[in-house]
């Protein structure tokens, strides 16, 4: 038999002064099941606290509500009580006596009546708690860093600081991402290079860091605290404890024409390559697509050469399989090529290249050394166009959205130009100028006022070649839509930032959402940037949406707490609020029929199907099971289930039924 | 009291409508008290039957209520419960329960003045409508009174 | 359908299924589900317009499922219906053969759910066109006047569940009627709790619903309880502009959503 | 007492209808739809119709309603109280044209609900029910009361049987004294027993009960109940639309402090039915459900009830959406 202790609180005069707080305990002591009922002043007090605690034992409670205020206030006060006192927490309710009634009422009989139905409802529902004990996920201190760019590097020393075991996966051959590619930096014009690789090194000799380059994530099961991860080590052809990385290889390899991705095809590399001179780690791979060997069956001239007899061409990749705690995704973007705008006659116009491939063009260690020369004949541009939101903010195209970073390189760009060609002009087609960061409105304004570069609000409608020339025909809407056209040597498109090759596939192995636009999703847009709905599973730089250097590195920080705050426990302890699916002694084993609709709508891909099996293998039975470290309790699928099979602590079906009725009726 | 006060039950979402409805209370805005509210962790754990379940024990209107499209505090609880009311309200009207006594509201965490209007507004609109006798009348029906159907 | 009994008797002689779920006629004359194992009794196997009943509920059934590999004679509902027990896990399309039946009654070549799918894509998947004047009938009454029509109906609701039996859809091996904490649907048969029960399983099969009437024909005290559904059916496709049952994945339309899905009653 | 025969000219039928439905309940068949018959209380006697083979549901109801109040209780914080039906105020009613098949079916009802204990509620309605039969001059393929020892004219339950004649009057058998009661209200309508035979249809004998009987003895785990039930969809159409199944549920509804105890119909062909709360089902598939349905009309009452469980009504194969043909299947059993 439930006996159930009721707390009307006055909250000083804030309830009594429109509830006639005595008459709401005495109608509610008269209610069947009810073993104690009173008022007091100030429930949350240190004597209110122990009216409860004392009441409990002596009268035996089995539950409590406290009729007071906002259980958003100081529901955990009360359960804390409640369990000092010797009762679980989980069997307190609150009625919200304030908040939900005396300060939205006028003082008369309906607001004390609306007070008694409130209390009785709770009651009602109180009846139907069980006790719940908080649950303990163990936690596994090892950290997986997806992704080896600015975000990853910044996410993994981060944590492997904080003393726990970092593992980072790169897919590329080095570390260093998009950042290694860049020429200066905005706002400071400092070299990108110079200030990355010191990371670069930490990263290889920081003693909780694994590096693993050249492999991907196969696969990714189980849950926050306890993920099984498989990584698929590629073959790099190559016995890297043997390799000094001395080089002799990539200089004798005889394949040398192959485009070069690190200089985005600016520059060639041979089979047996290092992408770049500082590259992390520093031995090369051998990219079967390309070696004359896997082609051909011939040639070995590496393995020839090799002093250190490390090449191995028959080494077949490697999958490792590792237990995982927590996961940072810091896959970062990629860019639209210019590919992608026939407008701008790329493919056709050798001088019409993109944003990265001008970092190349001005970075002292690219295929130009840092001179700004044409790819067409190598000649300097003296007339240069730059267009900012080169499909980025336009729908037609499928991009609505800003890429954020192209503003500032287009600056950035513009006065490396100017920097390093003096005599040159160059002009910069944009539609909004959105400089909003630490010094990067000065930067642009240095730019426009200091380099002279020649700012055209407007977009550009097409460019064509006339005589060797670019022709770029734009408007300027600053002068009345006044049509613009500029004899160009070379035009430089800022592209739009994309999910980088591959992001859907890896949100699809990490049961991570993903945006239309294939961009990982954040668990909240405004308080949870940095998770994601997957418990364990934390966010870092461009993968979520294109950023800058600054913006990654905060999140990878960011983002790097989390894991950290994560591994600061042994055990993970939740709010045991959650999701079951019942489940029944052979041969039903649960109601549920595995029709698979809640795992359909949980945000947290918390379901899954468990599989009943006899003792030689065979499947009897399917059913729906609830991953209590990954369920955060919002109920839909309870709510949508319709053999009612699923139900929801705290909320149980029973109780809210009861609380319905309760309201509604008089007992 | 002459006038006829409706009773109704509020099925709102802990996150935005209950927080919204503290706000109410916090900001001293006074409404009708003829509306009691139910919490929910989310408007996707508010069961269709509930609703059928407040008219069957006597209510005279309904409110649901949760957070605004893109704000769930659970991602998308909110948007699997507009399909769900999408669906539930064409079949009530389809046979014929008065859909005019439920109010479905999207009132955030800031919104308190919004919490006083909808349920003042509703409240306005029952009153006007009076006791929902006909549903009450099928649900009281006795079994004598069944078995006269025959 | 000498096309039928052919094809069915060499799936059951080379063994390709074990059974053989089709419409045989019953001794008053009426066409009624058959179940046939043995290739010399495909000649019992019939098709025409007395055939109407939704086979795929016994897809399903647990001495069914006993027997093994099925072949199942399919009109293009049956075939949705198959569509949707794939999506929901309760087929496995490994362990079944569909013998299609076109709308002119011709045994259509199904060689795997691909095909079907396609098939299911090229055909009218609107409510069947006999169902549509009292559909908008009804919807002509006035409000008073649909809650009378209703509670006149369903008042002679004996909650004998044929409705939910015939229903492929209607596969739980318990139902919400059937639960008791709490009672969500009183268990009386009184216009009331028959009235709960209808709405309960017309929501459970919004957006499910593949239009076959089976649950109105079952009914044996004649209540036209598919109009619930169907009118279902008729919306879903207005709001969301799907159609059940054509495809394997999951996607009726109470466990999926898209942020823009409009309505405009939400203030 | 002694049956007696008497005449009633078609004229009189409607007076003596009249006359009945203006003092007390009376219960009549009321063609609803192409293939619907109903049953009513006091409608119109032009709404009544002589023709219906059977109707859609039996009228079972009348002695065992499909929900039946049992009492009514009060709580309060310390006790619940009790309050019980009177059922002095269950109301006489006079059933009008009812079938031999239906009317015999309140022996078997009988059986069930009298067989250790007297269940109250059963008893006084049945007690308050005066049945004035219709015997049967039409019959369908559903039809076999011939094989379950009655017939299109048996008098079996009837107070008063009607049958037709040719000319439209009928012939009256007065069979008990509840019978004769009415006819002693209204004698001028009844004239002496003409000679003439009445229009009975006839019902041809399908398969024997007592082979059966003898045969489901023995037949318990007999391959057949799957081979034949696999059609079976589980709904509960037959046995809520069968005069004779009686089984039921019992449920307590309370409302705040208000509630009630009722009994309503059940339906063992339900998969729930024999559910245990261990999660154990002694029934667990159709196949054993059909044959439980079976085995208890044609093994067990007659065992244990010293009746059939059975009037040969044709409802269960009728009603039935899978055409799951009883006397078919019997048939069947009695040669397997």
């Amino acid at each position: 038999m439930a006996r159930i202790g009721v707390f009307v609180c006055h909250c000083g005069e804030n309830i009594s002064a429109t509830v006639d707080c005595g008459k709401v305990a005495g109608a509610i002591g008269e209610l069947k099941h009810v073993a104690y009922s009173t008022e007091y002043k100030y429930m949350c007090s240190d004597p209110g606290q122990n009216l409860i605690k004392e009441a409990i034992k002596e009268h035996n409670l089995t539950g409590i509500v406290v009729s007071a205020c906002s259980p958003r206030m100081h529901e955990p006060t009360f359960r804390k009580a409640c369990a000092e006192g010797g009762l679980n927490p989980y069997l307190c309710e609150m009625a919200n006596l304030r908040e939900h009634c005396s300060w939205v009422h006028d003082k008369n009989e309906l607001t004390t009546e609306k007070a008694i139905d409130i209390v009785r409802t709770q009651v009602e529902k109180v009846k139907l708690n069980s006790a719940l004990q908080p649950i303990r996920v163990p936690v596994t201190k090892t950290a997986l860093v997806i992704g080896g760019g600015i975000a990853g590097i910044q996410s993994a020393l981060d944590i492997a600081n904080t003393g726990h075991k970092v593992i980072m996966v790169e897919r590329s051959p080095s570390i260093g991402g998009h950042m290694s590619q860049l020429s200066e930096t905005f706002p400071t014009l400092d070299c990108s290079q110079c200030i990355l690789t010191p990371r670069m090194v930490e990263v290889a000799q920081h003693p909780n860091i694994t590096l693993y380059t050249y492999a991907e994530v196969e696969s990714v099961e189980g849950f926050i605290g306890n993920f099984k991860v498989r990584i698929r080590k590629k073959a790099k052809s190559l016995d890297e404890k043997a390799c000094t990385g001395c080089g002799l290889c990539t200089t004798k390899c005889p394949q040398k024409k192959i485009p070069n991705e690190f200089e985005q095809g600016m520059g060639m590399r041979p089979a047996i390559y290092v992408p770049f001179p500082q590259a992390v780690p520093n031995r090369p791979v051998i990219d079967r697509e390309h070696c004359t060997y896997y082609i051909k069956g011939k040639c070995k001239i590496c393995e020839i050469v090799c002093p250190t007899k490390a090449i191995r061409f028959d080494q077949e990749d490697e999958i490792l399989e590792l237990e995982i705690g927590a996961i940072v995704a810091a896959t970062g973007f990629d860019i639209k090529h210019s590919d992608f705008f026939p407008e701008y006659g790329y493919g056709k116009y050798k001088d019409v290249i993109d944003g990265l491939q001008f970092e190349r063009l001005a970075s002292a260690s690219g295929p130009t050394n840092g001179s700004i020369l044409r790819p067409s004949d190598g000649q300097v541009p003296k007339n240069i166009v730059f267009i900012a939101c080169a499909g980025s903010r336009d729908p037609a195209k499928g991009i609505a959205y800003c890429s954020k970073i192209c503003c500032m390189y287009t600056a950035k760009h513009a006065m490396l130009y100017k920097h390093k060609v003096h005599d040159g002009k160059a002009h910069v087609f944009y539609m909004d100028i959105r400089s909003g960061g630490k010094n990067y409105e000065e930067f642009v304004r240095r730019a426009i006022e200091e380099d002279h570069v020649n700012y055209v609000r407007g977009r550009v409608s097409t460019i064509y070649e006339r005589d060797g020339k670019l022709i770029v025909k734009g408007v300027d809407t600053l002068l009345g839509a006044q049509p613009v056209e500029v004899v160009a040597d070379m035009v430089v498109l800022a592209t739009a930032g994309v999910a980088n090759q591959g992001a859907e596939d890896l949100a699809q192995k990490l049961h991570i959402s993903y945006d239309s636009h294939k961009f990982f999703a954040e668990a909240h847009p405004k308080l949870k940037p940095v998770e994601t709905n997957t418990a364990g599973i934390f966010l870092a730089g461009a993968c979520q949406n294109p950023k800058d250097i600054p913006d990654s590195v905060s999140q990878a920080s960011g983002a790097a707490v989390k894991v950290a705050a994560l591994f600061s426990q042994s055990e993970l302890t939740r709010e045991p609020l959650v999701a079951v699916v019942n489940r029944a002694a052979p041969p039903l084993y649960s109601t549920c029929v595995a029709c698979g609709m809640c795992i359909s709508v949980c945000p947290y891909q918390a379901i899954d199907t468990e599989e009943f099996k006899t003792r030689d293998g065979k499947v009897v039975k399917k059913a729906a099971r609830i991953n209590e470290g990954l369920c955060q309790g919002c109920g839909t699928c309870v709510a949508l289930c319709r053999s009612k099979s699923i139900d929801l602590h705290g909320y149980s079906n029973n109780q809210v039924y009861a609380e319905v009725v309760a309201l509604l009726n008089e007992f | 009291m002459s006038e006829f006060e409706p009773k109704v039950v509020a099925f709102v979402c802990n996150w935005c409508t209950y927080a919204g409805a503290d706000l109410t209370g916090t900001s001293r805005i006074k409404y009708a008290s003829n509306v009691k509210i139910i919490r929910f962790p989310c408007t996707g754990r508010i069961d269709f039957m509930l609703l059928l379940k407040a008219f069957a024990n006597g209510a005279d209107g309904i409110i649901v209520s949760g957070c605004h499209p893109n704000d769930c505090h659970y991602t998308s609880g909110n948007f699997h419960a507009k399909r769900r009311w999408i669906m539930f309200r064409e079949l009530m009207d389809f046979m014929g329960i008065d859909m005019a006594r439920v109010t479905f509201s999207w009132v955030s965490a800031a919104e308190g003045a919004k919490w006083a209007e909808v349920v003042n507004s509703a409240v306005t609109r029952l009153r006007e409508m009076g006791p929902y006798v006909s549903y009450r009348d099928m649900v009281n029906r006795t079994v004598e009174e069944e078995v006269k159907h025959d | 359908m000498t096309n039928l009994v052919s094809r069915a008797k060499e799936l059951l002689e080379n063994k390709t299924v074990d059974v053989v779920i089709g419409f045989e006629t019953g001794p008053t004359g009426l066409a009624r589900p058959a179940f046939i194992t043995d290739p010399v009794k495909t000649d019992k196997l019939v098709f025409d317009d007395r055939c109407s009943h939704n086979l795929a509920v016994y897809l399903t059934k647990h001495e069914v499922k006993q027997m093994g590999k099925t072949a199942i004679v399919a009109t293009l509902p049956i075939m949705r219906s198959i569509m949707m027990l794939i999506s929901e896990k309760q087929v496995d399309p490994e362990n079944i053969v569909v013998l299609g039946i076109s709308t002119d009654g011709k045994l259509l070549d199904i060689a795997d759910i691909s095909v079907m799918k396609g098939y299911i894509e090229k055909s009218d998947l609107k409510n069947p066109e006999k169902f549509k004047t009292p559909l908008d009938e009804l919807s002509k009454l006035s409000q008073k006047e649909r809650f009378s029509y209703w509670q006149e109906v369903l008042s002679k609701c004996i909650k004998c569940y044929a409705c939910r039996q015939a229903c492929p859809m209607c596969y739980c091996i318990r139902c919400t009627v059937e639960v008791n904490q709490p009672q969500w649907i009183p268990v009386q048969a009184n216009t009331h709790g028959n009235m709960e029960w209808h709405i309960l399983r017309a929501m459970h099969l919004a957006g499910r619903c593949i239009s076959c009437g089976e649950c109105g024909r079952a009914c044996p005290v004649g209540i036209p309880c598919h109009l619930l559904t169907m009118h279902l059916t008729d919306k879903v496709y207005d709001y969301f502009k799907v159609y059940a049952g054509t495809s394997e994945k999951m996607s009726s339309v109470l466990s999926t959503f898209e942020p823009d899905d409009k309505e405009s009653f939400i203030i | 007492m002694e049956p007696t025969g008497k005449l009633i000219r078609k004229h009189s039928l409607e007076k003596l209808y009249n006359n009945l439905a203006d003092t007390r309940k009376i219960y009549a068949p009321v063609v609803k739809s192409d293939n619907q018959t109903e049953y009513r209380y006091n409608p119109a006697y032009e709404e009544i119709t002589f023709e219906h083979i059977r109707s859609t549901l039996s009228v079972k109801n009348v002695v065992f309603p499909k929900v039946e109040n049992l009492l009514f209780y009060t709580n309060s914080k310390t006790e619940s109280t009790i309050r019980d039906i009177d059922t002095g105020e269950i109301p006489e009613v006079v059933l009008w044209g009812t079938h031999p098949c239906d009317n015999a079916a309140f022996e078997s009802l009988r059986s069930i609900f009298c067989w250790d204990t007297n269940d109250l509620f059963f008893t006084e309605r049945l007690e308050k029910t005066t049945v004035i039969g219709l015997s049967c001059h039409q019959s369908d393929d559903y039809c076999f009361c011939s094989s379950v020892g009655l017939s299109p004219d048996s008098s079996k339950g009837s107070d008063i049987l009607l049958s037709r004649l040719q000319n439209g009057d009928y012939q009256a058998d007065i069979l008990t004294e509840k019978g004769n009661g009415i006819v002693s209200l209204y004698p001028e309508l009844f004239e002496p027993d003409s000679s003439e035979n009445p229009m009975i249809t006839e019902v041809k004998q399908k398969f024997s009960h007592e082979k059966v009987t003898e045969r489901l003895a023995t037949a318990f785990e007999h391959p057949f109940w799957l081979e034949n039930s696999l059609r079976c969809i589980g709904c509960g159409a037959c046995a809520y639309l069968c005069p004779t199944c009686a089984c039921f549920d019992i449920q307590d509804e309370t409302r705040g402090k208000e509630g009630k105890r009722y009994r309503c119909w059940d339906s063992c062909g339900f998969g729930l039915f024999t559910l245990h709360t261990s999660g154990h089902n002694p029934r667990h598939v159709q196949s054993q459900r059909w044959r439980q349905r079976i085995m208890h009309k044609f093994s067990y009452m007659p065992e244990r009830n010293e009746s059939l469980g059975c009037v040969g009504c044709g409802r269960c194969s009728s009603g039935c959406p899978v055409d799951m043909n009883i006397a078919e299947q019997l048939e069947t059993i009695q040669n397997i």
